[in-house]
């Protein structure tokens, strides 16, 4: 029993020894697959190089993971030749890939797997297995310029043709939306209903433009559809749920994602003060600034409870529907308070381009604007709660 | 609130039990003291929920995580979250035996004799003997390490002069546990011994401390020759250091998700007040009902994180994180509470003109962020042993 | 220049003498009264047997303050057989009480002197003939149970009689309302114009009740007017002018009072903490306290000289209408602040009756919701700004 | 922001004659200058601010609070204000020579030699001579008695070796002043000396530092060999820490004011922006906005309030109050500015796809807090300075 432990005295003991941060929780089998996926990462990932490149990836990081940690097969169902893990084990590679800002379309593609996976339809699994096989990347393209991310304001349409579906419209803010292979895309049939659909990012009828983005660790498209050849993935059941399952996983995946960065983070910084001498002794002995990193400590530890407990409910219905909302916004903000935190504390060099510390930041405001900012999601959860005025 | 604790079947049972069994004893003669005591309020209906403490042990609700050796339950650290749960949705008065079955039963459990645990454990369990904590002293703070009380062994006693403060029940307790000097050479967190007093002698006085609320729930305790037996020295004299922190280490454990039921409850007294004055529809006061309530749901996931990892994590640390974060939620939440009554803060309510339960909130949870290690203590041991920053 | 001024290098000189708060910038003379107000104070002034007198403050203190201090003759003009001093230094006495958080009369009494100075008419004058020859305390009897401190709203009614006028309403939150000798209410003709008028608190026609103040340095009062005999003092010209005159002085003395007292709770948080040792040395040591009252002295710097500014600038039509407003707000804002680190910062002892730090908690509080709430003035504030949205 | 400065007759005469020439001569020849610079933007137009410095030194506006016997116009401290604030208003470039005017210049009236003003005083009066700092070091940071960089008297000369970081305009300043140890048995703030250093020679190279916002302000300078005259050592050899010191309280002047207007823009844009976008009627960011208006009131407030204890208060402790209160506000105004942009912030702006306005305002203010003295050492001075609290 935890209680009767035994206890140093406050103020008394050595340091604890810093140890890579795990999820203490997690099942073995998962941890074993975190420590994998964190081995690959030291040894492949090369994220200055991969943020400057044209593609604002790195293939051939992906095309690794795809033959080594089976990213874009992981949430792939055995029936469609994947590996048939969960969402909760995808939310590993999410946090790991997030913990070092690695540019990736691996959450977009973890999550697209997850909602394609729940769908249950035979495009979705003949899509699922090519997504396993060939290690396609996805895109979620949801965003729009006049609805954001509200699914009830999307406006592009998808039209019925004896051959499938076609899709029109603008989607804006897709991340690695210029490089993927696949989109998976939130669109009204003409009866305006709300359906998932795929488009090969191939397809002529759609332009995709990158553009620069605030966040150099994450590429975003706008992305024109002009009747690009699409196929319907949600079953007759009711493509709104589908929706709401693809923004309620992306959200919490960006939840796990920034809460991951913000421990990281502030690893970074403790590392550093502990380090770094100024007036003749290590700044991380200085007492104001402890205090800070306590506090920061408070943060990121509510942060990361937040996204487990987030990720641990998915589907689970018995959980306020607004917890994907409620994590994001969490811990967006507080990887946005220690990157700022990370900045300052760093002082003269947490201000250059080539040290990491920006790069936090601006992953921080970022992840604060994805789908949906602070202020509306956090009315989103207010009303569900009943605390609307 | 209840989403989030996986119980199994058994477990739920349990519950159910617990329920049921709070349900019937807190309507029927106990029905008075439903909902007495509490931060601000602890000198309400103290008699009766000593009688309570009596229901509580008579019914093995005392100790339910104790070993079933020592007279306890045996119970999990689940089943004791989940009767923590229970008896806060109950509204059922704050404990008295809180220091009694949370602070000095676990310490004799872990560093008593024989002797000690047979004498002392008995009447924690039945609810009989209160004890409270003499650690704090004037000049010393969050210092313990500064203690001055002494406890010179004079044949087959140690006699105690010395004062210490803050030692809240000491007015109603039977025996207190003292941290005191019996080594005069030594300095600092050496020379102390962990001592078991009664307080019923000459030699004791106890003075209550007018609190910022208007009410006392503090003490000032002054030994002037006050004895114990050398039996009731628990651990090795000298040792008392290691023994106090040992204590302290229990304070923080389960109560935590208990506790968050007590603060959903203020939550939603402030929520209806705001409806009630207009207050909803201020903006920034909406905005901080808002993030009030996200905070609450995020102390309760942090929780329920630290009891999934319970047994496997490191312990302690996060101690110092959920005091941090719940301390200054509450202290947050006591400014809301007052800022939506309006200007009607400005005075004392009703016909009683006795200070408003909002005000009583903004008042008491100042002392959230002292008790129990002050928010800048609480600070220098996460940054120290959770981050592992350099002293 | 200053500019030009030697400087120690940061981090290495002696700390600077601890002196007096003082207005650097003030005339010789007004810092003169300055000081022998703060040397009456510290040598007669006892808050804690005045704050728990039947009263709620010391009449003997006020006796003495009229006849050493002239306190109620001190805006009173020179014709009316006054001090004739301006408001600004009227605000000298209003800080240095509110330093020590004096309870008194004072701050009412002041304001209300120079809103009857302003007024002009023989009826204001003859009040403050007898104000100042009799040392007569008066309070200002504002907000109404429905209208708060909005004077638009305000609906106590002002009835013309041959023999001059009587008022019926309800005023609430009158600070030290139950021992005046005369209030200043604002009411309305009954053709609906807001006027001022003054009563005799011995006036058969009103019945006063003290209410237990969360601040218990400022008693306050419910006042029921049932035709009260009343003298109306505001001259024909506009009555709101009065109105917003006497609203405008009372948030300014509260902005003087509250940055007063924020400095002197600041200084009690860094006396207590360069005496008080702890793990072997001087509590004040400890760099995170530092910072944190370094942030304070920014804060409360800011405070004083919104204080001033607003005091110099009143009755200055090129100023914004609302440096009142928010003044009063960033003062009490400030004031709050102060005091609630000054209990947390004093630890347990901070937290017990007998300190002095939860009396300036509590006026911070109060001086918060007295004469509007933040967001109340600070929406004030925004729309006189053009900030409106 | 007009209200609040007493003018007399003769001042507001001043005022206006600032203004006319600034009007004038920003419409015409130097049309294209108008509004470059600044936090952010300092690569821009470079060639044309250098004409633009000429300009103002050929009519007298440098050097306006030097004394009349040194080339400067004696003018009071409130003509300066004066000056900034119409400077800042007529929407004037940034100044290339504001080291040159507010740093080397003060430093050298007080600690110079005859001969030294009468060589280097000129050049920055007429705006032709463009210094730049070197005080940082890369394992210094704020804490300036670590410098490293060595000057070794050679002859008639000081042969410098070291590094220097975030020195601002290296990359286009005529020279630079120096801190550097002359006495290597020295350590600490003892055995530095105040060098003044030509630029343009062998033995001195500059790469410039890319920051941020991917613009680079600041650069490395590097001496390998690098020579000055001994003529160029300013105050005794030793004696650089207190001449630096004197430097650094030069910094932070009558600026204030001026930088003020600068604000008020930035806001009054940000303003403009939530109106167009409907951030605006977003409750929390609109208390944001009216909290940042608050807040530049209370800066103006303050400035004027020292500015009317000038001569009788003391001096440099408002410094690093004012610091700690522009530099919080600012930065915190770069996180309003891309907030009222909602989802926009996420991208570039317009077809340049160049950092949008607000996105530079976001991440430029992050160094408002560090450089000139972090947050951190103007917490330190005001404690210990200001409030006297024990070291």
């Amino acid at each position: 029993m935890r209680q009767y432990d035994r206890n140093e005295p406050p103020g008394l003991s050595e340091p604890t020894e810093l140890s890579e941060p795990t999820e203490p929780s997690e099942p073995i089998e998962r941890r074993e697959m975190r420590r994998t996926v964190a081995d690959f990462l030291d040894r492949h990932a090369d994220i200055r190089t991969a943020m400057t490149n044209a593609d604002g990836y790195d293939r051939e990081l992906w095309r690794r993971g795809v033959d080594e940690l089976g990213v874009s097969a992981l949430l792939v169902p055995e029936r469609c030749g994947g590996l048939g893990m969960s969402f909760a084990d995808g939310a590993v590679l999410v946090a790991e890939f997030g913990r070092r800002l690695v540019p990736s379309p691996l959450l977009d593609t973890v999550v697209a797997t997850a909602v394609l996976a729940a769908c249950g339809t035979d495009e979705a699994d003949w899509l699922l297995t090519e997504i396993a096989t060939e290690g396609l990347s996805v895109a979620v393209a949801f965003a729009e310029p006049e609805a954001g991310w509200c699914a009830d304001s999307l406006a592009s349409r998808a039209a019925s043709h004896s051959a499938g579906w076609t899709l029109r419209g603008a989607k804006e803010y897709v991340a690695h939306g210029a490089t993927a292979d696949l989109l998976l895309v939130p669109a009204r049939t003409t009866e305006g209903e709300l359906r998932l659909y795929v488009t090969r990012a191939s397809d002529a009828g759609l332009r995709r433009t990158s553009r620069t983005a605030l966040d150099h660790t994450r590429t975003l498209a706008e992305i024109e559809f002009t009747d690009a050849v699409a196929v319907r993935v949600d079953g007759s059941a009711g493509g709104a749920d589908s929706v709401a399952l693809l923004s309620g996983l992306m959200l919490t995946a960006l939840a796990v994602e920034s809460a991951a960065a913000a421990r990281s983070c502030l690893s970074g910084i403790v590392t550093y003060l502990s380090v770094r001498q100024q007036f003749g002794r290590a700044l991380g002995s200085f007492q104001a600034l402890k205090h800070r990193c306590a506090d920061l400590a408070v943060r990121v530890a509510g942060a990361e409870a937040t996204a487990w407990y987030a990720t641990e409910s998915v589907g689970n219905g018995a959980q306020a529907a607004t917890t994907p909302e409620l994590a994001k916004v969490v811990c967006a903000d507080a990887l946005l308070r220690v990157a700022a935190e990370s900045v300052q504390l760093h002082g003269g060099i947490g201000f250059t381009f080539d040290h990491d510390a920006h790069l936090f930041l601006k992953r921080g405001k970022a992840n604060q604007l994805l789908f949906g900012s602070g202020q509306q999601l956090r009315t989103r959860v207010a009303e569900a709660a009943g605390l609307g005025t | 609130m209840s989403a989030g604790l996986k119980l199994s079947d058994a477990d739920e049972r349990f519950r159910l039990r617990a329920r049921a069994w709070l349900a019937d004893n807190l309507a029927g003669e106990f029905a008075d003291v439903v909902g007495t005591g509490g931060p601000g309020r602890e000198h309400q209906a103290v008699r009766r929920r000593r009688q309570w403490e009596r229901r509580l042990g008579a019914s093995g609700w005392i100790g339910l995580g104790w070993p079933k050796r020592h007279g306890g339950q045996d119970a999990s650290l689940l089943r004791q979250v989940v009767f923590h749960e229970e008896y806060a949705r109950a509204g059922a008065p704050a404990r008295l035996g809180h220091m009694s079955e949370q602070l000095v039963g676990p310490t004799l459990l872990t560093f008593g004799t024989a002797e000690q645990q047979a004498r002392f454990l008995p009447g924690i369990l039945r609810g009989e003997v209160l004890w409270c904590q003499g650690y704090s002293e004037p000049d010393a703070g969050s210092d313990l390490a500064g203690v001055r009380t002494s406890a010179v062994r004079e044949g087959g006693h140690y006699v105690l002069s010395g004062q210490k403060i803050w030692t809240s029940l000491a007015d109603i307790a039977d025996w207190c546990f003292v941290l005191a000097r019996t080594d005069p050479d030594q300095t600092r967190h050496r020379g102390l011994s962990y001592l078991l007093v009664p307080l019923d002698q000459p030699g004791i006085e106890i003075r209550p401390i007018r609190q910022i609320t208007g009410t006392s729930e503090f003490n000032e305790v002054f030994f002037d020759g006050a004895r114990t037996a050398v039996d009731n020295l628990v651990g090795a004299e000298g040792d008392g250091w290691r023994v106090a922190m040992g204590t302290l280490a229990f304070e923080r454990g389960v109560a935590t998700l208990g506790q968050q039921i007590g603060f959903e409850r203020e939550l939603n007294a402030i929520i209806a007040t705001a409806r009630a004055t207009g207050a909803i529809d201020d903006p920034a006061l909406h905005a901080r009902i808002v993030d009030a309530w996200i905070g609450l749901r995020v102390m309760r996931y942090t929780a329920l994180h630290t009891l999934s990892s319970a047994g496997t994590g490191p312990s302690g640390s996060e101690g110092s994180i959920s005091k941090l974060q719940w301390a200054n939620w509450h202290r947050n939440l006591g400014e809301l509470a007052v800022d939506v009554t309006g200007a009607a803060g400005l005075v004392a309510g009703g016909a009683s003109d006795e200070l408003t339960e909002e005000q009583l909130l903004f008042l008491y949870t100042r002392a959230d962020t002292i008790y129990g290690g002050t928010n800048e203590i609480q600070r220098n041991i996460v940054a120290e042993r959770v981050l592992g920053m350099p002293r």
